[in-house]
């Protein structure tokens, strides 16, 4: 994406003139804010942007991004998100898909675009149900959860967004909060200056179907608590101020420790998060943290260089051109043996 | 195919002087089938595709039969691993790799037993006779030595490969294994020599192919395999097919799917774009993957998906950004696609979807061709969606279908799929090599804010009712698509009735309108009368020789053979009108037949076979001889 | 539908004596059709679902008809958001919804704006006026106020619905936004004292479903509506629909959705073995995921897949372990369920798979109705792979298709699709419960060693060609089964060409087969004669109507409702044959009109519709009348 | 499955009469050995047993058996299993797949299946690359390798096919090689044993598309510094003796250190080998160790206890039974609102 910090771009030109058709309350209103207050940020203008999505209520997304925009079929917008990007990697392509449409059924394409490392952005909603079909359990449901389809309680494990991400070695993950406006944008914008496939968990609230299952770290008041906020450099710190708690990885098991108000963090061996190790087991042990026994991390998890495939394959292009010539049609039909009659 | 010998008899066979270098008489001959057997291992495809290869370089028409077991290199010895490769040439212009091959080589009993049958009687059978032992008779099946009673049918002559290669190849620092594996070069030898084939095409290739002592040996078996020929007694005599008289031009051997990725990488050049290819691999289409993936020099992006979804959405993709998009698949994976097609459909972007039929159903037999995915490629996606097709009928003919798909889409803004099938995929034939220069250029032109007022996604060419492609990077063509039902020019989500309707009629109409692109159908034959008969896809040949024949014994049968499936060429209707009775042989329970029932009331008669194997030409002349028979 | 007025509007209005406890005169109608619009969150397919059981309750026949957006609450006020649910109700036998309804009940401007077009002339068009603002008017698109010019065209009655309710509801301890939630139920009761429905079910409704000051909001302001209507002058007279002349028995209200779900528990019931349903949600078919998931008591088990693969895979591998296996999708998600359903014709195992049609191409309209599907459930997968199709015709007729499904996938060991439709699987009818001491008993029969001598997996039962059902955990019978190939009777895998032409064969006469199972087709009218109109699925009500009504004009015109589209009926190319005119109206591009054409080389018109919509009466009486006109 | 120790089966008794159709040397045909020789031991009735796989060379294995089999489609056999085994939980449901197939195609069959712990046995051979259609990269593929497919070198990062069951949550996670006999006939057993989703991959050989990639770890001479036995309750040692090397987690990253002849590992800070920590993050560390830089584990990575997903489901229907009694199919028909005419 030719990023152009001069561009003077405003919120406005990214707003589409397409009704917003969402449930009054829903999370995903205040996501597509902040992407909207992002993008002019960005420096890419605005037809170099495309947005991809699936199919669910945040996939009605690129409607309203006033972009390229491609609505495509259930499960599928990262594969339609690689034609797009490994065939003109100049563009800047972001895909919004659902805990439905990313993780049900289109879990496959997800692993592998994320391993291949195009350089997209996965912005995946997680409301923990399916909206637009109007309230089935998801792959993220909690066991127990009654829903339409399981009017017993759901008996499926569910799946966590951040540590799937990992075992599909995802070069960049992270996790935030549809109401956190602040929070989302930085990461965005981080999102956004990954080279490879930046995978952004947004925890966002269904009010219809799903309400208030992000409630503890939706809350100001007891996010404080409820989350732990990651940064580069810093130690695995949370907490209110009067009653920090700090966090310790023993053979690769984390637990929680509590800190008095003096106590250096590192020196009691609270971990400094590092976004940057080459191998993934720090952030594997990151996504082990989850609610009620663990605050739940929100930052960025991992933030590592590897090639990506659409310059791979630029340089397999190049590289041929520059050995071979530019392709000759001719020449290619007549390669081999041939005879005049 | 020999005009007058349907089952691919030599028709003459006599002496004429000898051969140049060849110390012993030769005998002319105007065509003759050749099929080698062996072990999936014995490389047989390789032995049959060099030998195709000297063959065309001797300027005979020919035409050749690949067949071979699912399995990668099934237990030595059994049926389930016989590999077979059959070749036709001829000094006249041939249509099929015959019916019954004149000669067979089985490299081992097993191949023995599961060809022997399909020779022409008296014909000749060269076996291995080292390889006849009681274990791989008893592993082919046979409970006695077979070889007594074939000699009472067939002109049996024993060689012993294995011993002969392993002499010609001592001293050489090879495995035991090693110079095993060369035998077949041995036998290639032996049949240029009886054929009078020239072997510098074959030694050129050895040495591009390999190094050291497996080079020299290949090539030191080949040349006594040649001269086993010329000394030794068992072949009285060698042949001569004199060259045919073929459209004078340079030629050379292509099979289907080298065909289907030469104009997938043309059709980038000639429209000036880059092509960008997903797929998954499958059989019998891998190879086209394979193929267009050695010519990024072109331009040409390839990538392998996931599976066939991921393979048909990044195809989509890649049109939707501008590019010439194109996914390739086999019955199974074709059928993966539909949903994504029918996106494709909604949003009305160009791009080429390639299904090369297999026989099914289900995984089926892979490695053997069917025509039965017509129905399922037209008609396979939820509710209205129509989508042109076009189906090749020579290996070299899909080369020019590719590009013509290509066009189509661009032209109509529209998927458009091309039907090929095993039998096409991996036949060859000498090709004609169009000049570069013949062939059309059609660069492609996107929407510009330049030539457009206020940009509307679905406002439409009213030639071709073509919506405009507008790719991502140009500014002020900003919009959105997507598969809920669009509102008419602006491609806003909409739910009214009308709309829809009126949406659902365009595509329809768009689609149709693609028929008067077509040239005119080309009649073999007198354009009305008793007989027409039908056909499409790969059995262009086995029916043009199927008629050629029954002509020539006096009936009046016109030909015509259908390369638009969808839509329909206009003048199709008037055509199965001036003809008494119309036959229809398809490689399927009769998918066309059904079509063309259903459009112009006619009754045609459908010829079927679904098993896994091209047509003969005698089960075509007999249907023609049946129905010339019949009442009505 | 009122028999003499394929419109709807009531034949008679002649005062009667009043209701009982009503103190205002009431007229009596032979029927009427109301249809309730307002918001998506404004709660019309509650309101129109509760009003459709009282008619019921009150011996009527009806008729529902629910149409809705596919956003879950589009942004309030928008025409996009709009939800409408059409109740016809009648003491005549009745068969749609009506073409166009007599009373409009509009929530707001974008409701009204969205609806008041389908209103008969005159018709009656009821609006809650607290909801008429610049704002709202606006939102919908009104430039000016629209009542004035309305009141031209209609009898437009103004009720303030959001402030009576408001006054009906104070002192309770609610939100205002809870109390405004409960103006629908206002609604509810100004209509229910107009048509004189008893109130006393959706009482008891409120009862199981709310409590505390919810509750007895929702239940005074029902009643607050009720006293309304009887207190208010706005409405001169109350109108009584005499209950309809049906036949005896106890009958509920069902949906298509509910009926294939209860269909399915009473598979299992019926038949002795547990039934297994895989599936992945999608609209408009979840609900029978959601219905047949309350029925664990049954021994029923459910699965919510992943994706379509995985559903069907699932539910072909209950079906290998013996249970009543059943997947349930539509078009889209059915689409990628075919490469799979390929297999389990390979294998020949029994299993349902049901399609509830919407809509398309692509994800089009999801919440609309269409019969697109039926050449893409009968042709979508590749090569021949044959599955009979049933297509219930009535929501309460979905029952009986999937018992009738499950019968013959085991009977013959074969997956069977059964073809619904999103209008069937919404609307509502009056249904007569059958007797469940009536309904067929077929116990399953798996294979047992005991019953076999030397187990052959693909060995044939003579009559019915079907292979043994032999489940894992039965000694003695261990088998693999796989998609490859399969050699007749031992069932290896073997690529023999006359064995795999053979197979298809075999699979093709074991399906044509089923027909012999059919009762005869019955004709509605006249055994020949001049018009033959044919219906499949969900346009039984609509074509049943509008041949009545063009009867009743003196035409001769006899009705036949196929059922069964794979195989056909065997009587069914005789009776074609013995009208001079067939009409085949579909809601697709004429599907099943191909087939019929390409079978039976009859010249069937087809009239087609692709809107979204159901057919409308008129639109198929002009269609008879016009071809009752035409030349041939 | 009713296992029944007393049961006296021989290996002979699990062999099919179909010819086996592998190539010369292929490493299926000693998994398919060690396979009929731990059946018998399992004591479980050989009609009990059922063998699913998808397509692939791999997945011809069915056919080998003589138990039940059913050799499916491409990618599919876990979504097959989950219906055998969810409607018939007394059944023992092996699945068979291979790189392509359980990874490539199947990936998401094989995401869903391992999260809802369906009590099945996965067999995941990896030979990297895709045999039965002659010769592509497949998603476990290094970086580089030219294929059919690939002709200027693969451009895909590898997906490992642990760390993607540990992103997956699985219960239980193993490795083993298709010539060490002894080990994988161990692993087979624990595979059994485990109630849940047993995850196994089994390093296989390819000798025509893609030989000796796992060379350094089958060769007898080199497994001992290139390969990890992973055992219970001991330290995580490896190499010869004379020469051990241990490893070490440091907040969540693994490293190496050399140990003298003796040092006691564990007093080293060498990491106690532990199958049972419910935090996955302690496998996930050991999934990062990769050759060259370290040697590859083999044996039980994790093996922890959750419900099975079929338990649940016959819990619901046995607990709706107990409450509403055996459901009455008339008492269905007439619920809800009736009338009589
Ligand atoms: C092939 C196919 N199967 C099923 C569906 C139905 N469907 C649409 S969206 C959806 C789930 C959406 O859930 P999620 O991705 O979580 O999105 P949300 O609505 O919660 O934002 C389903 C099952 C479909 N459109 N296509
Ligand atoms: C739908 C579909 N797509 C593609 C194929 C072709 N296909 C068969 S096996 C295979 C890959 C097998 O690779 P793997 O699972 O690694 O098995 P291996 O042969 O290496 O044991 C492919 C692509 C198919 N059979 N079906
Ligand atoms: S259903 Fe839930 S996720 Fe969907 S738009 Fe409404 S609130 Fe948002
Ligand atoms: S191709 Fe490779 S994996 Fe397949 S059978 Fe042969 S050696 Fe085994
Ligand atoms: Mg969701
Ligand atoms: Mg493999």
């Amino acid at each position: 994406m030719a990023a152009d910090p001069a561009l003077k771009m405003t919120r406005k030109e990214f707003v589409s003139d397409q009704d917003v058709r969402w449930c009054p309350g829903c999370g995903d209103y205040s996501i597509l804010a902040n992407v909207q207050r992002v993008m002019p940020e960005l420096g890419v203008p605005r037809e170099n942007v495309v947005f991809v999505s699936g199919i669910g209520c945040s996939s009605r997304f690129p409607y309203y991004m006033n972009t390229y925009g491609f609505h495509t079929i259930h499960g599928r917008a990262p594969a339609f998100a690689t034609g797009i990007k490994a065939s003109r990697p100049e563009l800047s392509v972001w895909i919004v898909t659902g805990d439905g449409d990313g993780l049900s059924i289109g879990g496959n394409h997800l692993l592998h675009t994320i391993r291949r490392n195009i350089n997209t952005q996965i912005l995946l909603f997680n409301n923990q149900i399916y909206g637009l079909t109007k309230g089935q359990y998801s792959p993220t449901s909690k066991v127990g959860i009654k829903t339409k389809s399981t009017p017993q309680g759901s008996i499926d494990h569910p799946v966590d967004p951040i540590a799937f991400a990992i075992g599909c070695g995802a070069t960049f993950i992270a996790r935030t909060i549809d109401v956190d406006a602040k929070h989302m944008q930085n990461i965005l914008k981080r999102a956004h200056e990954h080279k490879g496939t930046a995978f952004v968990e947004i925890l966002q609230n269904c009010p219809v179907f799903n309400d208030g299952i992000w409630e503890d770290v939706q809350d100001r008041k007891s996010r404080a608590k409820a989350s732990l906020v990651l940064e580069h450099g810093q130690p695995l710190v949370y907490g209110p101020a009067e009653n920090r708690q700090g966090i310790v990885f023993k053979d690769g098991i984390p637990s929680v420790i509590d800190l008095a108000e003096d106590d250096d963090p590192i020196e009691r061996g609270v971990v400094v998060h590092d976004e940057h190790p080459e191998a993934s087991s720090y952030a594997g042990v990151l996504a082990t943290l989850q609610r009620p026994d663990f605050p739940l991390p929100v930052g960025v998890f991992r933030a590592v260089e590897k090639p990506t495939y659409e310059a791979m394959l630029q340089d397999q292009v190049d590289s041929a051109t520059a050995e071979r010539g530019v392709g000759d049609l001719s020449a290619l039909l007549h390669s081999g043996d041939t005879w005049r009659i | 195919m020999t005009a007058k010998n349907p089952d691919g008899i030599p028709s003459s066979q006599n002496p004429v002087s000898q051969q140049p270098g060849n110390s012993k008489p030769a005998e002319q001959l105007e065509g003759i089938a050749i099929r080698f057997a062996g072990d999936s291992g014995d490389g047989m495809q390789l032995t049959g595709t060099r030998f195709s290869d000297e063959t065309a370089l001797a300027g005979n028409d020919l035409s050749t039969f690949p067949d071979f077991p699912a399995e990668i290199r099934a237990p030595a010895g059994t049926m389930a691993g016989v590999s077979g490769f059959q070749i036709h040439f001829s000094s006249i212009d041939i249509h099929t790799p015959a019916d019954q091959p004149d000669v067979l080589i089985a490299f081992n009993p097993a191949a023995l037993r599961a060809n022997v049958d399909d020779v022409r009687p008296m014909g000749m059978v060269i076996v291995n006779i080292d390889s006849f032992n009681q274990k791989s008779l008893t592993r082919a099946g046979y409970g006695d030595d077979p070889l007594p009673e074939l000699r009472e049918r067939f002109q049996v002559v024993e060689v012993p490969f294995t011993t002969l290669n392993r002499a010609a190849l001592q001293g050489l620092d090879l495995s035991q294994r090693e110079i095993d594996r060369c035998k077949n070069f041995f036998a290639l030898g032996v049949l240029c020599w009886l054929y009078g084939r020239p072997m510098d095409a074959t030694e050129r290739w050895l040495g591009g192919k390999f190094k050291g002592d497996v080079l020299e040996g290949n090539i030191r078996t080949l040349r006594a395999g040649h001269a086993f020929g010329e000394t030794t007694e068992i072949f009285p005599a060698s042949f001569v097919i004199p060259a045919a008289k073929i459209a004078p031009g340079t030629y050379r051997n292509i099979t289907g799917n080298q065909a289907l990725a030469w104009g997938i990488v043309a059709a980038g050049v000639q429209m000036e774009r880059n092509v960008f290819l997903g797929a998954y691999p499958i059989t019998p289409a891998s190879d086209v993957l394979h193929e267009v993936a050695r010519y990024r020099h072109f331009g040409v992006k390839t990538f392998q998906a996931e599976d066939e979804m991921a393979a048909v959405s990044s195809t989509i993709g890649a049109a939707f950004a501008g590019q010439l998009a194109v996914t390739v698949s086999s019955g199974p994976g074709f059928v993966l696609k539909q949903e994504a097609l029918g996106l494709a459909v909604m949003v009305e972007l160009p791009l080429v979807a390639i299904n090369v039929q297999r026989a099914g159903p289900s995984t089926g037999s892979p490695t053997k061709t069917e025509q039965g995915d017509l129905l399922a490629v037209l008609f396979g996606r939820h509710s209205e969606s129509p989508i042109p097709i076009i189906a090749p009928c020579t290996p070299g003919d899909c080369f020019h279908a590719a590009l013509e798909a290509f066009r189509m889409a661009v032209k109509y803004m529209t998927p458009v799929i091309v039907l090929s099938d095993g039998y096409l995929a991996n036949s060859s034939e000498p090709w004609l090599i169009p000049e570069v220069d013949s062939l059309a250029r059609n660069p492609v032109k996107h929407a510009h804010p330049a030539d457009i007022g206020e940009f509307q996604p679905y406002a439409r060419d009213p030639e071709t009712l073509a919506r405009p492609w507008a790719i991502p990077g140009t500014k002020g063509l900003e919009h959105r698509i997507g598969g809920l039902t669009k509102e008419d020019k602006t491609g806003n989500v909409i739910y009214d009735a009308d709309n829809h309707g009126k949406m659902n009629a365009l595509r329809k109409a768009k689609i149709e309108g693609i028929a008067k692109d077509y040239a005119p159908i080309e009649i073999d034959g007198p354009p009305e009368g008793e007989i027409l008969v039908i056909g499409w896809g790969g059995t262009l040949g086995a029916i043009t020789a199927a008629v050629e024949s029954v002509r020539e014994e006096g009936l009046s049968v016109s030909r015509i053979h259908l390369r638009h499936l969808n839509p329909f060429p206009s003048d199709l209707g008037d055509i199965l009108g001036r003809f008494e009775k119309v036959l229809l042989p398809e490689l399927s329970d009769g998918h066309l037949a059904l079509l063309l029932r259903a459009k112009y009331l006619v009754d045609v008669r459908s010829l079927t076979k679904t098993e896994g194997q091209p047509f003969k030409i005698a089960e075509l002349t007999e249907a023609i001889h049946e129905l010339h028979a019949s009442e009505n």
